[in-house]
């Protein structure tokens, strides 16, 4: 029979640059798994190098892929909690867009983590809204019409509405996959879990793919089953600088370097010149990194967590 | 605790702030925890007073105990020795559910009832124009509204310590008196402000907070020059104490190479980044 | 499917509803099964046309292969070789986002639109004093009001097949035309009645079931005589196929003790029960 | 420093009679986890043991701890979705309290198996209600009046709504915990991790104790942390006649014997006065049901179904 879907398919597996290719529009609204660590950089890279358009990114701190595709004009708008590069620094690029317009002005809509979260639940479950506790009494509903608060009809106490967040695409970095794209996770996975099933088209990256015996034996740690996903990509490193837990450390050194050329809107354009647009793809920036230095990283974190099943 | 005695003479300020954030933690609480300065007092109080305290942080780890420092909320250390790993909104809806004690919160600005802006400095604009764009809420405004107790830790300085912020990212007390309870927020709101060079509480009942100590060194009126309400100071303003001896071996043990604590990343070859994370593995193993 | 020509004689009824169940699935369905005939028909249609077929059971299995009988959707069989198992919650989360295609479900009356009742038999009394106190919903009403076709089994009596249900557990087209569309239903309603004399399926305009095909051997009017309304007739009634010789040879290798086609469980020891399964592990790893 | 409650006592355990002792009390709400198998048996015989009274049963379909309780004269209440044995057979007692009265008359609240996980989960997130898409257009809004439905304030789409549930006791058997609460399920866990969190006190029984490292190894596994727990208790074959995925399979001939019994209000009685107070304590039944043949359920089920972490 032909399957009516691209869900359907029994084998998913692409290249990044087809997979972003063939999922992700200009005017799209897109979705980024990760959270801290586990951010979709590699990603990121390839939409820029695409030249895709007039995104929204919906996200609760998506900082490398916001600051990113905010710096690359590739974003109209933000739904977002937080843009910032936590330890190793501020997101230039997001601070410029808002208080400048460089390098155009972008549409902000602010939540806070968890109501991102809850956006991503309810359009995961397939309900228009959740209530929360949160965003009372703060003012981000003062200036976010789409938080509405209203007077729970069973006891009458407060609660705040937040609407379904159903994005276009999802793009979301897991550790391991099946080539029909039953996505598994080892350690913590932010929202992931609700991401691709909020959104209409799913990619997911991963590590390593695995069999489809593999995921079968460990069936708990599967967090997106393969009716949920449209396309399956194996990008080793997809986080870098990023760490990805169980497989490579953090290499903050390399994002302070990094951090330190977004300063100036001349410093970021010449970065991407070099590491985005001056290679032709992830094995391109990783080459450029250089495999032993990312080898060293994999090999410092397997001192620290190691998968035990 | 016979050691809290044994107060250290040679510590920096950054050494205090961790010291006096750990002091805010009792054991057994669970303590939903941010990067920097209240990770650190989490980890320092775990591994003093507070053995069975629990840290959760938001990309979706429970009860951690990393064998390096922490470099983020969602860093791999977060996930060493969890006693559980799970989702972001699992983590956040544990907490409004009422589970977390303490929440430790910062920002750009904050006001006498403890509200806090880490959205956008309006200057001489507004929201949608402002002076500075800040990074915006994160987790800031759910551990404010939900968690029992919170902590804020922030630099003081006139244009921080305002009569009211421009916006309230992570709502403290709102107007004073109840109106956080009016407002429907399940958690108990702030108990103490940390800044650089002293300690804010909250009166009980007008929820205003209030001058209760300084640090070594400081007086009552720097500390009022460097806000721009009326300051209301309590009738004995205590000195903060200093970390113990036990307290600043920990930390230096933790933070070994002064990354929150000292010189920050600025020294931080690849190099002696991996140096760093293989000699804190030997180190930290000990002290779990 | 050429193999589809090649129809078994000797095979009892039951044999035959596994098979005209196992035939509503496509390959690459998601389905969401219960235990008995529906379940046989999934496992099935998976072993033959539909191998690529998915089956999702309520305790938060899916896609399991079992290699011994399912003795209930909680069953440990359900774990085994899953490819997720996760909550009931996200099961049936995923189920209203529209993940699933297919949803089995039964119940002791049904009416002319497809709606269920699996509650209560008023009978003389109502809904607080039912003649006959049924299980309930369990997950029929979630099933039927999100899957994107529900296949219906249930035997043809006439106190069974009624104008209207006392009670709708599980909404099938309500008042038929656009009503359940109307009401805000995401799932596209039952598709199919499979009884033990035929099967009906439902006119795409007025959605009211009518008769589609008689099991070998039954008559038209018998069908009538046993519907409590006036029924609608396809053109050309057809006769319901009889199983294949391979899928029987499969529903006789899954159901090796006819615990669902056969003598159910009254001739079952402790001893013939771990025979059975010690039997079924190996029978059945061969199959997938 | 000393512990504001037993949430924050660092060891949990105590014996079955010692747990429902101490936090089950007359008139409760009560809940218990499982869903087809990992029923709450032992549970059950001891609440009834006990001579507890005027529970509310809240579940989605607690048929064996459901249809002994009504039995036992225990309910007052359900708020549920099922009431069965499923393939073994009729739950007679709740038809009997319903139709008969027998032993005392109960109220019944319909819901279906997932809104009343969805109650649950509310209950968790501590907000008043969830809404769905499923209830809307049947009965049984018509006749529970606590489901309301609503126009949804952002798209004007109908949803349903209802309420969270807040049992005060939840009485959860999981694979296995530590002394603290750390509670691991392998396999499917229904609505357990849920259920833990809408309840006031929680009570966790698991198949074994294991020591806090051994939970540190699994993170993944963890669907109840500590801080949501009050008693943890050791109960291996607590699910008898039913089954406990990767611990023993499911006792059907046994089930068919009982459920026979139960066909009469005096097999009833009969077989409580047997299995129920002719023992001691859950020990009492096991010994009673031959710890060769528990051996038996255990090493057929190792065949289909192990651990492999």
């Amino acid at each position: 029979m032909e399957f009516m879907n691209t869900k359907k398919k029994t084998d998913k597996r692409m290249t990044l640059k087809e997979a972003i290719a063939t999922f992700v529009e200009d005017g799209d609204t897109i979705a980024f798994g990760g959270m801290g660590g586990i951010q979709c950089v590699a990603h990121a890279y390839e939409i820029i190098r695409q030249g895709k358009r007039n995104l929204t990114l919906i996200g609760d701190s998506p900082c490398e892929a916001g600051d990113l595709l905010v710096g690359a004009g590739v974003l109209k708008r933000m739904e977002i909690a937080w843009c910032s590069y936590a330890v190793a620094g501020l997101a230039y690029n997001f601070r410029r867009a808002v208080e400048k317009g460089i390098p155009h002005p972008i549409e902000v809509e602010d939540y806070s983590n968890f109501t991102i979260g809850l956006r991503f639940l309810a359009g995961a479950m397939n309900v228009p809204f959740l209530p929360t506790k949160s965003l009372l009494g703060s003012d981000l509903p003062k200036y976010n019409a789409r938080i509405k608060t209203m007077d729970d009809p069973y006891t009458g106490e407060k609660v705040a509405l937040v609407p379904a967040a159903r994005p276009d695409v999802a793009i979301v970095h897991v550790s391991r996959s099946d080539k029909r794209g039953n996505a598994q996770m080892f350690g913590f996975s932010s929202n992931a879990e609700n991401l691709v099933r909020a959104a209409k088209k799913v990619i997911i990256t991963c590590e390593e793919i695995v069999s489809t015996d593999e995921v079968r034996r460990h069936p708990n740690l599967t967090i997106a089953p393969e009716y949920t996903v449209d396309a399956v990509v194996e990008v080793p490193f997809a986080c870098h600088p990023w760490n990805m837990p169980y497989y490579y450390a953090y290499d903050i050194p390399f994002h302070v370097q990094q951090l330190a050329a977004f300063r100036t809107r001349e410093g970021f354009e010449k970065w991407l010149d070099e590491w985005c647009f001056g290679v032709d793809s992830w094995e391109g920036y990783m080459e450029k990194v250089g495999w032993d230095r990312l080898e060293r990283l994999r090999r410092v974190e397997r001192r620290f967590t190691h998968i035990s099943c | 605790m016979a050691e809290s005695q044994n107060f250290a003479r040679d510590y920096n300020l950054p050494e205090l702030l961790v010291a006096a954030a750990a002091r805010e933690l009792r054991d057994g609480d669970v303590v939903f925890v941010g990067v920097g300065v209240p990770l650190l007092g989490a980890l320092v109080a775990k591994l003093t007073h507070a053995p069975n305290l629990i840290m959760a942080m938001e990309s979706g780890s429970v009860g951690p105990m990393p064998y390096r420092i922490v470099l983020g909320i969602g860093d791999n250390a977060c996930v060493e020795n969890a006693i559980c790993t799970t989702s972001l909104w699992r983590l956040f809806a544990d907490q409004q559910r009422g589970y977390f004690d303490v929440g430790m919160v910062g920002g750009a600005q904050v006001d006498k009832y403890g509200n806090l802006n880490s959205t956008a400095i309006f200057g001489s604009g507004d929201y949608y124009h402002p002076a500075s764009r800040l990074p915006g809420s994160g987790g800031a405004n759910d551990i404010a509204s939900s968690a029992h107790r919170t902590v804020i830790t922030i630099p003081l300085e006139k244009r921080r310590f305002l009569e009211r912020v421009d916006y309230i990212t992570s709502p403290g007390y709102l107007d004073g008196y109840n109106s956080r309870k009016k407002a429907g927020l399940p958690g108990g709101g702030p108990v103490a402000i940390i800044t650089n060079k002293c300690i804010f509480r909250f009166d009980p009942e007008t929820k205003e907070a209030y001058l209760d100590s300084v640090h070594p060194g400081v007086s009552v009126e720097e500390v009022r020059a460097n806000v721009s309400w009326d300051l209301k100071v309590a009738p004995e303003v205590k000195v903060t104490p200093p970390p113990t001896e036990e307290q600043l071996r920990i930390i230096r043990i933790i933070d070994r190479a002064g990354i929150y604590t000292n010189n920050g990343l600025k020294n931080l070859t690849f190099e002696s980044y991996i140096q760093l994370l293989e000699g804190s593995l030997e180190e930290l193993q000990q002290l779990f």
